[in-house]
């Protein structure tokens, strides 16, 4: 099997090929097409975990295949340039294909119930087979430059989906803000892996650990820092870390199914991948270990505070994702790649649950803001107790996986000593239970505000979700049944033991959300409405998510389109302008300088002599070393 | 005895005039004819440094002859648009050439 | 004296008259046909050159060289005009004119190009020149009856001939100082130690002649007029072949002979580079004409080109080589759709592709590849261009150059974008379906082939990207 | 030494000669039948009416061009034709082609008309 492994990522790519220039015109065969090039990857990253797993393959020694993709020797003094596009099956890849096929999968057999009838129907298959190839290459490769690749490829792709429908002029809109917004988080990335080849001369994840093994890098720690920051920015970008986690909630303008596996379960997690892929080049510097960890706390509260005033189900569970994935980026930080991919595993599950069943109840009611639904749980009984499931296993109530995860992640951070993260950490899953339960009571227990005929989406729907459920409720516990600590590690194997008493803190925490939800929302005993009124300010700051945004926008206009303009002026007007300022000047002293207002053609004119004076004066200063002596 | 330097200013001053010319004048066929001056103190430096740094070989005087002839050539070529300008808009004025703004 | 090293100029040269002459017998009603043949004797000819490509030796004494890097750049321009003649057909049907001398004219602009690249002599590279200007000149100015093609024209012809004045008295300063015009005597002459005020001003000028031609801030003024006056095809040819045969040109005469000179024109390179990127990629994005847009991206094309000579590698060297190569494609797919559209609706305006989706899904999806692949998106050439470029000069040290030229190609993604936009995510303000030529097609489709090719496999190119580069740096 | 120059001579007195050879033949031989037409003065001593810039006939522009280009195409006959002993067959053959092509330019001005007056 393992041998096959690199046929993963090809698969979905033959469908995308076949799709867009065969089947285009009949949408079964593009459903038929999109779904067996899924499957077929689903098996053989089954395979590929199974025999990981029997053959005993470490995070040491893993199983590395790479053929040459650009090749310039290096001439005598010259630093050439190397590049692999290889397959590197360990672990932590093995785990990560299966999440991506399996949730792909059924994120494909689900689209086929919600995307029924749309005009772009097999564009859309199409759309996911691209994105299923470049996810699994990004997770598959064995350097940075491919993984690279894959990322900018899963940012296109994203950027495509988001704006599917693009009769939305704000699809359109959240689409090229995410593009950008991550456009800057690469410009990072591409700037941290060149200097990285610099520097160590590879992009190779396993020659890069073992040089910095060997201490033989001779590389300074400052530059070590510089190159691992610069890295994290595509994170920061990709898995939407504050400041940069903007684009995310707009995001949700997608077709649900894409919220749920590109921006819920699986793109954005790239972030956290690379992370734990990059981590023996983080953990070289303790300065970017501390950055990554205080930004994935920021991340974690402010988005679970952000949800807790939201209307918008998808919006609430954007946010519920932001500050997932800030969890996991902060527990990586703290330096347990374990609890980081553990979490990113479990939650990847039901989160994508969570958007599914989201997808079904928007498919019922058409409509977003959960005061306007309610009354949900006896129409459409499957999607209620599966969201529940969900909800369950994101507040992480035992038994259900996300206990399980979110232990890990409050153990290591207290092991690691981070006391106030910790606490951070233990509040934010309080949140998480209050925000999710919320919207359970008000949409689907809440009494029925407007006349909406719900009923329960077809199974095409419905099974995913079942499935789904399952593994919510198992894969935490499988997991570590698994012995998952001691598959996926960084340095040291970790053996995921329960600490009762975190365990037992966060439980309090999180049954305390939920209780409290109940309260406020099921049994109405404080009137929302007049707490609005008390914190009126705290709400507003909420509600427009301390107003991030609107700073960005206005950043974004008045300082690059502002420096755009400027510039444009002075390449129009400037000329023109000194032109006819000094004609006017001197047109009264006398006729002489009459060409400063001739037509524009000769300001060109002016121009390129007038430089090359400007020049050859420069040329005569030190200012350019004083060539001229 | 009249050094290389003579011939050197003649060219840089004849440049300049062209110069000015070229970015002064108002009419297309004027700037045109002080473009043909800068080509002419190129010529004079050219044949000026033959004469005093290698006049064993003739370099210069052939790289003047081409100059000469691309500089007909373009001309020709310069003349004929000025002439489709003029049927165009009936000025020959380099300033009324702003149709296309920045 | 080997002519037969000249075969395939001797072949270009034939085949220009030879048009000539098919326009003047040619009966008006099948005039049509020159286009159709002119495509054809290009790729006979880009088959013998490609089938050359191995000879090197030096004609006319030394004043003429071909190696590998001339035969490079010759397949470059073949390939570029190829490609241009090839969606030119329908449009100078339109036009219903000239025939014959749109693509003699075209033909001849090759024939300087081809001597640029190859010129191992001042005078030689000089009448490579003004054979490459005086073409695109009439060709700019090709439209009579039509304002902005006849004013583009002149402003070409003027500020040409002046740029080429100026060049030229840097050229007669440098023979003055080497006292002989072949590089090869240039370079035994000048050397570090000896260079005076008259040499430094001379160099001056001569970057400025270059500058002018590569379009290389503050000398780029020109070309935003140009390149919106100028006919659509002429406007492609302008961009992709003249600005690489300059290019050409000027590397060559740097690295051969003028390399000991490099402290002088060193700095002044990078910084006019520096300058070439962020002014042509923030000027880009207000524009509303889609060839005033494709000309200042040119331009900060330019500069990322520029980079490669600063760097002064064989990474360097080789990057460019790879890099021009991909832009002739991408900028002749993307021109394409721009001809084929213009053709149509006579509109070049960027609001007027709103809705292209609908119109036609061919142009729009070529377009997206070509603009994405000139931003530098994975997993198009573009992106391996720019990742080749920026390694090698991060390799010499000038980070901030290639944080610059990073964070540049960011902003340039965002105004390749706003054009994607109007065309996926609005609404056609008509519905009426844009037809495109069989030619145009074609170019579309092999542009676009190549840039995903080069972008995924780019290894056969790069390496013989890197052999040519060798030229410069033997081991 | 001065023998070698008498061919020069010759030809200097004969060429002085020449001019009034002819205009005393047509002086004898010439219809004398004066008229008041005759008489006048040429056109141009009229004082001229409207602008003095009049726009010439295109026409006139083309031939300019066309004479410029061929004219100063020949200078690269008279080095060639000073050394031609020297160069050879070769520089002959280049020579050829390159009239052939001036030719050629010749033979579009003349098919495109740029040489009739109409």
């Amino acid at each position: 099997m393992l041998e096959l492994a690199w046929l993963i990522p090809i698969f979905p790519l033959i469908a995308y090929t076949l799709i867009i220039f065969l089947t285009k015109k009949s949408k079964s065969i593009s459903v038929a097409v999109a779904l067996a090039g899924i499957v077929a990857s689903l098996v053989i990253s089954i395979g590929v975990l199974v025999e990981t797993i029997q053959k005993g393959i470490t995070m040491a020694e893993p199983f590395e295949v790479a053929v040459k993709w650009l090749r310039l020797s290096a001439i005598d003094k010259y630093t050439g340039l190397n590049i692999d596009m290889g397959i590197l099956i360990d672990p932590l890849s093995a785990v990560m294909m299966f999440v991506v096929t399996s949730i792909a999968t059924l994120v494909i057999i689900y689209s086929v119930g919600y995307m029924h009838g749309d005009p772009g129907f097999s564009r859309y298959f199409a759309y996911m087979s691209l994105f299923a190839f470049s996810m699994l290459l990004l997770v598959i490769a064995n350097n940075f430059f491919e993984m690279f690749f894959g990322w900018e490829l899963v940012g296109l792709c994203s950027y495509l989906l988001i704006g599917f429908w693009f009769e939305k002029p704000s699809a359109a809109k959240a689409a090229n803000k995410a593009f950008i917004t991550n456009r800057w988080g690469d410009f990072g990335f591409m700037l941290g892996i060149i200097l990285l080849y610099i520097n160590f001369g590879t992009f190779n994840f396993g020659e890069i650990s073992r040089i910095i093994g060997d201490g033989a890098s001779g590389v300074g720690a400052a530059i070590l820092t510089l190159i691992s920051l610069l890295i994290f920015a595509g994170p920061m970008a990709k898995s939407a870390q504050f400041p940069l986690h903007v684009w995310l909630p707009d995001a949700m303008e997608g077709p649900t199914p894409v919220s749920s596996i590109l921006h819920a379960a699986t793109m954005v997690a790239a972030g956290v991948y690379l992370l734990a892929r990059g981590f023996v080049l983080f953990n070289e510097s303790t300065e970017t270990l501390l950055f990554i960890a205080y930004i994935g706390g920021i991340t974690a509260f402010i988005a679970a505070s952000f949800a807790l005033v939201q209307r918008d189900i998808k919006r609430i569970l954007a946010y519920s994702t932001l500050s997932q994935l800030g969890y996991m980026v902060m527990v990586i930080g703290v330096g347990s790649i374990t609890a980081g991919m553990f979490h990113l595993t479990t939650h990847a599950f039901f989160k994508c649950m969570l958007f599914l069943g989201a997808g079904s109840v928007i498919h019922a009611v058409h409509t977003q803001d959960i005061f306007e639904m309610g009354g949900l749980s006896k129409k459409m009984p499957i999607t209620t107790w599966t969201f529940i499931i969900g909800a369950l296993a994101l507040a992480g109530i035992f038994p259900l996986s996300g206990f399980w995860s979110k232990d890990e992640i409050l153990l290591a951070t207290h092991q690691a000593g981070f006391t106030g993260l910790y606490w951070l950490a233990t509040l934010v899953a309080g949140m998480t239970a209050f925000y999710m339960f919320r919207l359970i009571f008000i949409a689907f227990f809440g009494e029925k505000r407007t006349d909406h005929h719900a009923h329960e989406s077809s199974p095409w729907m419905t099974v995913p979700l079942i499935i789904l459920a399952f593994f919510a409720v198992f894969s935490g516990w499988g997991l570590v049944k698994m012995g998952y600590g001691s598959m996926v590690f960084f340095g040291h194997p970790h053996h995921g033991e329960i600490n009762l008493g975190i365990a037992l803190i966060s439980t309090v925490f999180a049954l305390g959300g939920i209780v409290l939800a109940w309260l406020i929302y099921y049994r109405k005993i404080v009137d929302t409405d007049l707490m609005k009124q008390r914190f009126r300010p705290i709400y507003n700051l909420l509600w427009n998510k301390l107003y991030i945004d609107e700073i960005y926008e206005w950043l974004f206009d008045k300082v690059m389109l502002g420096v755009a303009w400027l510039c444009n002026q002075c390449d129009r007007k400037v000329v023109d302008g000194i032109a006819d300022g000094l004609g006017d000047t001197v047109r009264h002293t006398g006729g002489w300088m009459r060409f400063m207002q001739t037509g524009s053609l000769q300001n060109y004119a002016l121009v390129i002599f007038g430089a090359i004076v400007i020049i050859v004066l420069l040329m005569a200063t030190p200012v350019l070393g004083g060539v001229i002596r | 005895m009249i050094t290389l330097e003579y011939y050197l200013i003649l060219a840089a001053a004849l440049f300049c005039i062209g110069l000015f010319g070229a970015v002064a004048k108002k009419n297309a066929v004027a700037v045109l004819m002080s473009i043909e001056l800068m080509l002419n103190s190129v010529n004079i430096n050219l044949v000026a440094f033959n004469r005093f740094l290698a006049p064993s070989q003739l370099v210069g005087h052939v790289f003047a002859i081409f100059v000469i002839v691309v500089a007909a050539a373009e001309v020709a070529v310069g003349l004929a648009i000025v002439i489709s300008i003029y049927r165009d808009r009936f000025s020959t004025e380099v300033d009324n050439l702003d149709w296309l703004k920045w | 004296m080997n002519l037969s090293l000249l075969t395939l100029e001797i072949v270009v040269a034939t085949l220009a008259l030879f048009i000539f002459i098919l326009g003047l017998v040619a009966p008006a009603n099948q005039k049509r046909g020159i286009g159709y043949f002119t495509v054809l004797s290009l790729v006979v000819s880009l088959i013998i050159a490609i089938i050359l490509h191995g000879e090197s030796g030096t004609a006319f004494g030394t004043m003429y060289v071909v190696d590998p890097f001339s035969s490079y750049f010759k397949i470059a321009f073949l390939i570029a005009a190829v490609l241009v003649t090839m969606f030119s057909i329908s449009y100078v049907n339109k036009l219903g004119y000239n025939q014959g001398e749109f693509f003699a004219l075209t033909v001849l602009a090759l024939l300087g190009m081809m001597i640029m690249s190859s010129a191992a002599d001042f005078i030689t590279f000089y009448l490579g020149l003004e054979m490459m200007t005086i073409p695109f000149i009439i060709l700019t100015a090709f439209r009579y009856g039509d304002k902005a093609s006849s004013e583009a024209g002149m402003k070409y012809m003027l500020l040409s001939a002046m740029s080429s004045a100026v060049l030229l008295y840097g050229l007669s300063i440098l023979y003055g100082a080497a006292g002989s015009t072949l590089y090869s005597d240039v370079i035994n002459v000048i050397t570090g130690d000896n260079i005076d005020a008259l040499t430094v001003i001379g160099l001056v000028f001569l970057l400025a002649g270059f500058g002018f031609k590569i379009s290389m801030v503050p000398f780029h003024m020109w070309s935003p007029d140009i390149y919106q006056g100028a006919p659509t095809p002429v406007t492609a040819f302008l961009a992709i072949g003249s600005k690489a045969a300059a290019l050409a040109a000027m590397i060559r005469m740097f690295m051969i002979a003028l390399p000991e000179t490099r402290e002088v024109w060193m700095t002044l390179v990078i910084v006019l580079c520096a300058m070439t990127i962020v002014l042509g990629n923030f000027v880009a994005i207000p524009q509303t004409n889609i060839k005033r847009m494709l000309a200042y991206s040119s331009i900060a094309h330019a500069g990322y080109l520029l980079m490669g000579l600063v760097a002064f590698t064989n990474l360097g060297i080789s990057a460019i080589l790879y890099y021009v190569m991909i832009y002739v494609f991408a900028n002749a797919g993307a021109f394409a759709c721009v001809n084929e559209f213009g053709n149509m609706t006579g509109s070049d305006e960027i609001k007027d592709y709103t809705g292209m989706w609908k119109r036609s899904p061919l142009i729009a999806s070529v377009m997206l590849l070509c603009l994405l692949s000139l931003g530098g998106i994975p997993p198009l050439a573009g992106f391996v261009g720019k990742f080749y470029l920026f390694t090698a000069i991060i390799d010499q040290g000038y980070i901030w150059l290639a944080f610059l030229g990073i964070g540049m190609s960011m902003v340039s993604v965002y105004y390749y974008l706003i054009v994607v936009k109007v065309m996926f995510l609005g609404k056609p303000v008509e519905e009426t379906s844009v037809p495109v030529s069989l030619g145009a097609k074609t170019v579309m489709f092999v542009s676009a082939v190549a840039s995903l090719f080069l972008g995924l496999y780019p290894a056969p190119l790069t390496d013989i990207a890197t052999k040519v580069a060798q030229l410069f740096f033997p081991m | 030494m001065l023998q070698q120059y008498s061919g020069l001579g010759i030809y200097l007195i004969a060429a002085i000669i020449f001019p009034f050879i002819i205009v005393f033949v047509a002086l004898i031989l010439g219809p004398k039948r004066p008229n008041p037409e005759k008489l006048t003065t040429y056109e141009c001593g009229l004082d001229t009416q409207g602008p003095t810039w009049v726009q010439f006939k295109i026409n006139y522009f083309l031939y300019a061009l066309v004479f410029v280009v061929f004219d100063v195409e020949t200078v690269f006959l008279y080095p060639w034709a000073v050394k031609f002993q020297a160069l050879g067959l070769f520089a002959f053959i280049e020579m050829i082609i390159f009239i052939a092509i001036l030719v050629i330019g010749l033979w579009y001005a003349w098919k495109e008309g740029a040489l009739e007056w109409m």
